[in-house]
């Protein structure tokens, strides 16, 4: 396939996700929701919201780095998403997968969190400098069981490649990661309960401590263009997940599902904890899961 | 309903002249000279609205998602709690309270407002962006309630902020206050609810009102 | 590390706020986590308070400029005003100051009937607290479900004297009504149904392990600092002190009454909380001893001579009653005329919010402040009026 | 009560006591003596609570009433402490250092009444009202509806003639 015609196929899939992972946020408001005795927002909420955030009549800015912050945000939204292979075996929803592409999306991961570090810093609000320390630390501790799974994965399957993990994961569900290197899920299953961003590790945006973090100034279609990439980075984050420990999909139904039981974990821990504080979350994630990720790369090593 | 359609439209200003003719830029006269620095000395202006059918359709948007200002600022806040939960839960209809004023959309006054929480008011109305809207509840806010000779609370809170839907009552019950804000959407989706564009057309009568009674003005005339 | 922080000389730390090691930051009005519209004005060094200023005035009215200018029976309705979330400890203490000065003796049946008051408005008020812990600590499921419930508290209230937050029940002389005919039933099945959610509570936030390892040794108040500061209620029975002006200075007929003081020793937020709940399960007991022994019959209210003109002989008085947060107390000078001549309301959150939270936030984790203000139970328009 | 106002007579200037209650009584004295007064009923005889500190405001005497309300957590009983200062020149003494809360107290009677408490810390500091100028509020020579009046605009009322307003708002077309 051209480049360019893999190029258009690859926005089309973003356009996919992106609808999905909003829907998702959705689901997952109405399902906090519903824990908590009430009926909760539509499902169609995050849509109505970014449209309203971008038909906002005026916006204020803080300066060149303020309005790049959600530019950053959202290029590693995207730039996540673009080397994740979507759907296994399809031609059409592969993205640009290659050798090499988890290094590429976990840096990633990282780089969206930077810009939007930088920006919120411009914005000079003192609650945003503050949340920017805490979510910058909060990152660095649970990359930290995540890498280390990842590099337990790499050991066991000897490639770099998201595609070809996924390869050795087919043929029963026997074969996914789940079973064959439990250790691992565990450590990057609780690494994503940081990476969502929901209780107990909420603290970056929490919003009774510093109301609600770096997107305090934020408005408009700042806001409107952070919500857009919560959709994105969502999809991307669970579709990585699902890729590497759940053994991928292989048609649009299945990645669905997947996805859903996925985000359903860190919801499930989140509607019924209150929030770390900031050291103790990193003090965690440090302790049992970096532990159990080293156990996982020492049995794959060894 | 009549009678909230009655008020809806706030007491006729008397005639300013257009601020197109004053001066272009705020004084900011009440910083200091090293603070003037920091903040804009623009003047709001009104906005324009867009084309008709994509104005409505954004009419519906901004209806249905209408973020409130997590501010108490008197009595009626403790109305917003039942409504923010589980027994009324104001967030099947799309709303939520909001931390910050960037984001929010809709301003609550509960109820009487001093002079000193005025001051807050207004600098957290300036720093929402437009589309803007504010639902008075409480009668204290409408004419002073019980404290009409109190000597620390302003006895109408429209001479400072434009006010879109009142809500009477003391306290209002949640459902009143439910009431009010199905008024707003509807006022909202009738692109009545212009009370950014009609601050900033009277800002300096605003102005003028917001001065007279916050006596230490040490902000920025208008907080971008 | 440790040179980090400013130095402390004579008991006060000293530091220079441009030397951009500081930061000054404003925790409210305009913020979720403040309770209720006050303000505190923080210096940070890193993640920490090291000075902390809290700024009232935001709820002033002048009501007891207000109560110069009415009359006594129209000061009831700005009376409940003062504490928005249990108005009926200021009704009670209001009209019982009246009587003290008057010298009125009031019915059998009115004195149970404010127990019954109060107690219930305790009860509604020590549930919208719990929900307020547990939310600072970003525990919302907690929070929607004792506000539901206290939302159903209100619905009794509303059935019994009309209205849902300011009742106005109590009247000088007696009360204003009697219970509806069935509403010990309905009142029994939602303090049933808050019983319920009280012992789901401390599955769900008591014994949970962020909520532990947050709260334990957060403010922790020492007995030495209760009379120091002027703490009481709750705050001071966390430190194992057993101070209840429903049993040391029985009013109404708590004496009559069967029911315990609770208390802890720690003094720190956990215990706080635990009193509190623990509480709860009292104010539950208590209700339901009155219901099961009032009596059923008898006069409402004693007579009064016409209210509107009614004149208070010459004489100061001092009543106090117990509320959730501590000893609420009414001072009420009266100079023969029709006007009261001053009235003072002594709210607990006035020592807690101002003198005893300045002290305990130095130290603090921003993170913690919220946690740190809900565990005192403030209420900030009882300290402005 | 009676007990404890004799034994407190031998040492100082004590007048006027007033039993309300058993358990509440109150009595005056001179404002030079009122603080060790204070401390020694705090150290010695129990009353460690310090309840409130409030004023009065005797206009036609020309005096402020500042009433020290102490409790005894033993005894459980109340003792009022009415000290009268001059209204024009209001200045008492500071009990910052008996009780951490008394500052707080002294601040806002300072804000509302004017009175002087010299060495009480932030005393000056405005803790309620920002930027008042009229006289302290609480005094009885300030008119709070003359000032409310002539700083803010009321909304005008319309009052209707009830019979006729709902035959028109109820029967307009005939």
């Amino acid at each position: 396939m051209s480049i360019t015609l893999k190029l258009i196929w690859a926005f089309i899939s973003l356009g996919v996700v992106t609808v999905w992972g909003l829907t998702l946020n959705g689901i997952v408001q109405k399902i906090f929701a519903r824990v908590q005795g009430r009926l909760g927002p539509p499902v169609w909420q995050p849509f109505i919201d970014i449209i309203k955030n971008n038909a906002k009549r005026t916006a204020i800015t803080h300066g060149i780095m303020f309005y790049l912050g959600p530019v950053f945000r959202i290029a590693g939204g995207i730039g996540t998403y673009m080397f994740i292979p979507v759907i296994f075996g399809s031609v059409y929803f592969s993205n640009f997968s290659m050798s090499g592409d988890v290094l590429l999306v976990m840096y990633f991961i990282f780089f969206g969190q930077l810009g939007m570090a930088l920006g919120a810093g411009e914005g000079g609000h003192p609650y945003s400098a503050v949340a920017v320390s805490r979510g910058l630390a909060q990152m660095t501790a649970f990359e930290v069981p995540f890498a280390l799974s990842v590099i337990s994965l790499v050991a066991q399957y000897g490639t770099l490649n998201i595609t070809e993990i996924i390869a050795a994961q087919q043929g029963g569900f026997l074969q996914w990661t789940l079973f064959t290197n439990p250790l691992a899920v565990i450590a990057a299953m609780i690494s994503m309960l940081g990476m969502n961003m929901y209780n107990p590790f909420s603290v970056v945006i929490a919003p009774q401590e510093i109301p609600i973090g770096p997107p305090t100034e934020y408005h408009s279609s700042f806001l409107g263009m952070l919500a857009t990439n919560r959709g994105i980075f969502a999809g991307a984050k669970l579709i990585l997940f699902m890729n590497l420990f759940f053994g991928g999909a292989t048609n649009l139904f299945s990645l669905m599902l997947k996805t859903f039981w996925i985000y359903m974990f860190s919801v499930f821990v989140g509607a019924a904890y209150p929030r770390f504080r900031t050291e103790d979350s990193i003090r965690f994630f440090l302790k049992y899961p970096t532990a159990i990720g080293i156990i996982s790369i020492l049995l794959f090593t060894l | 309903m009549n009678d909230i359609n009655d008020t809806i439209i706030p007491e006729p200003v008397p005639e300013y002249p257009d601020w197109r003719k004053d001066a272009k830029t705020l004084t900011n006269a009440g910083l200091s000279e090293e603070e003037q620095d920091w903040f804009c000395d623009a003047r709001p202006q009104p906005a324009k609205k867009s084309w008709q059918v994509m104005e409505n359709f954004l009419n519906w948007a901004r209806s249905n998602s209408l973020w409130i200002l997590a501010f108490g600022t008197g009595c009626g806040a403790i109305e917003l709690r039942p409504l923010i939960t589980a027994r009324y839960d104001i967030s099947r209809l799309g709303m939520q309270p909001r931390p910050t004023p960037r984001q929010a959309s809709v301003f609550m006054i509960g109820g009487y407002v001093s002079i000193k929480t005025l001051k807050r008011i207004v600098r957290s109305y300036e720093q929402m962006q437009g589309p803007k809207f504010v639902v008075a509840v409480c009668s204290c806010a409408i004419n002073g309630g019980m404290y009409w000779d109190s000597y620390n609370t302003v006895k109408r809170i429209d001479e400072y902020i434009p006010v879109d839907v009142y809500v009477t009552g003391c306290m209002p019950r949640p459902e009143a206050v439910l009431a009010g804000f199905s008024k707003l959407k509807e006022l909202i989706k009738g692109g009545k609810a212009e009370g950014q564009n009609l601050y900033a057309e009277k800002f300096d009568w605003y102005k003028e009102n917001q001065k007279r009674v916050i006596k230490d003005w040490n902000m920025p005339d208008y907080n971008w | 590390m440790e040179n980090l922080y400013p130095p402390i000389v004579d008991g006060k730390s000293v530091y220079d706020l441009n030397s951009q090691k500081y930061l000054k930051m404003w925790h409210g009005p305009q913020h979720p986590g403040v309770t209720g519209n006050m303000s505190l004005e923080l210096d940070i060094c890193g993640d920490q308070v090291i000075k902390c200023n809290t700024h009232v005035g935001y709820l002033h009215r002048g009501f007891e400029k207000l109560m110069e200018r009415r009359r006594y029976i129209n000061c009831f309705p700005i009376v409940c005003r003062i504490c928005v979330p249990e108005p009926d400890t200021n009704e009670y203490l209001f009209a019982a100051a009246m009587e003290d000065l008057m010298g009125i003796e009031i019915p059998e049946r009115a004195k149970w009937l404010r127990t019954l008051n109060l107690e219930l408005s305790r009860l509604a008020s020590f549930l919208m607290w719990i929900g307020g812990q547990s939310g600072a600590f970003g525990m919302g499921t907690v929070a929607q479900w004792t506000m539901a419930h206290r939302d159903f508290v209100l619905d009794l209230f509303e059935e019994w004297t009309g209205a849902r937050i300011y009742h106005m029940y109590t009247i000088p002389g007696g009360v204003r009504g009697d219970l509806p005919e069935g509403w010990d039933k309905r009142a029994e099945k939602t303090i049933a149904a808050v019983h319920k959610l009280l012992d789901e509570i401390n599955y769900v936030m008591l014994n949970n392990a962020i909520f532990k390892q947050r709260a334990v040794g957060l403010g922790v108040i020492t007995p030495e600092m209760v009379d120091a500061y002027g703490v009481v209620g709750p705050n001071a029975r966390c430190c194992g002190l057993q101070r209840d002006i429903r049993k040391d200075q029985p009013y109404l007929i708590y004496d009559q009454l069967d029911f315990i003081i609770e208390t802890e020793t720690a003094g720190d937020a956990y215990s706080r909380t635990v009193v509190r709940w623990k509480e709860m399960y009292q104010s539950i007991a208590l209700i339901r001893q009155i219901l099961a022994k009032m009596p059923r019959s008898g006069a409402l209210h004693a007579t009064l001579p016409n209210v509107l003109h009614l004149k208070i002989p010459k004489g100061q008085t001092y009543l106090r009653a117990e509320s959730t947060r501590g000893e609420y107390g009414y001072f009420m000078v009266s100079d023969g005329s029709a006007f009261p001549r001053k009235v003072t309301v002594r709210g607990p959150s006035y020592t807690h919010a101002m003198a005893l939270l300045e002290d305990l936030a130095v130290g603090v984790n921003i993170a913690d402040l919220p946690g740190l203000m809900v565990s005192l139970h403030t209420y900030p328009p009882e300290i402005e009026r | 009560m009676k007990k404890l106002y004799d034994i407190l007579s031998l040492q100082f200037e004590l007048a006027d006591f007033e039993s309300k209650r058993s358990d509440l009584a109150f009595c005056k004295v001179k404002a030079s003596q009122a603080i060790s007064l204070l401390t020694h009923l705090r150290d010695i005889h129990g009353y460690t609570h310090l309840v409130m500190l409030t004023c009065v405001d005797w206009l036609e005497d020309k005096q402020f009433q500042l009433t020290y309300l102490l409790h005894n957590y033993a005894t459980k009983t109340d003792l009022g402490i009415l000290v009268f200062i001059d209204r024009d020149h209001p200045v008492m003494d500071s009990l910052h250092h008996l009780w951490k809360q008394g500052r707080v107290y002294q601040r806002e009677l300072h804000e509302m009444f004017g009175i002087d408490f010299p060495g009480s810390p932030g005393v000056e500091e405005p803790m309620i009202l920002e930027g008042w100028q009229g006289p302290p509020p609480m005094r009885r020579d300030f008119d709070t509806k003359a000032y409310s009046d002539e700083t803010y605009s009321h909304r005008p009322r319309v009052q209707n003639e009830p019979e006729q307003h709902m035959k028109e708002q109820l029967y307009s077309e005939d």
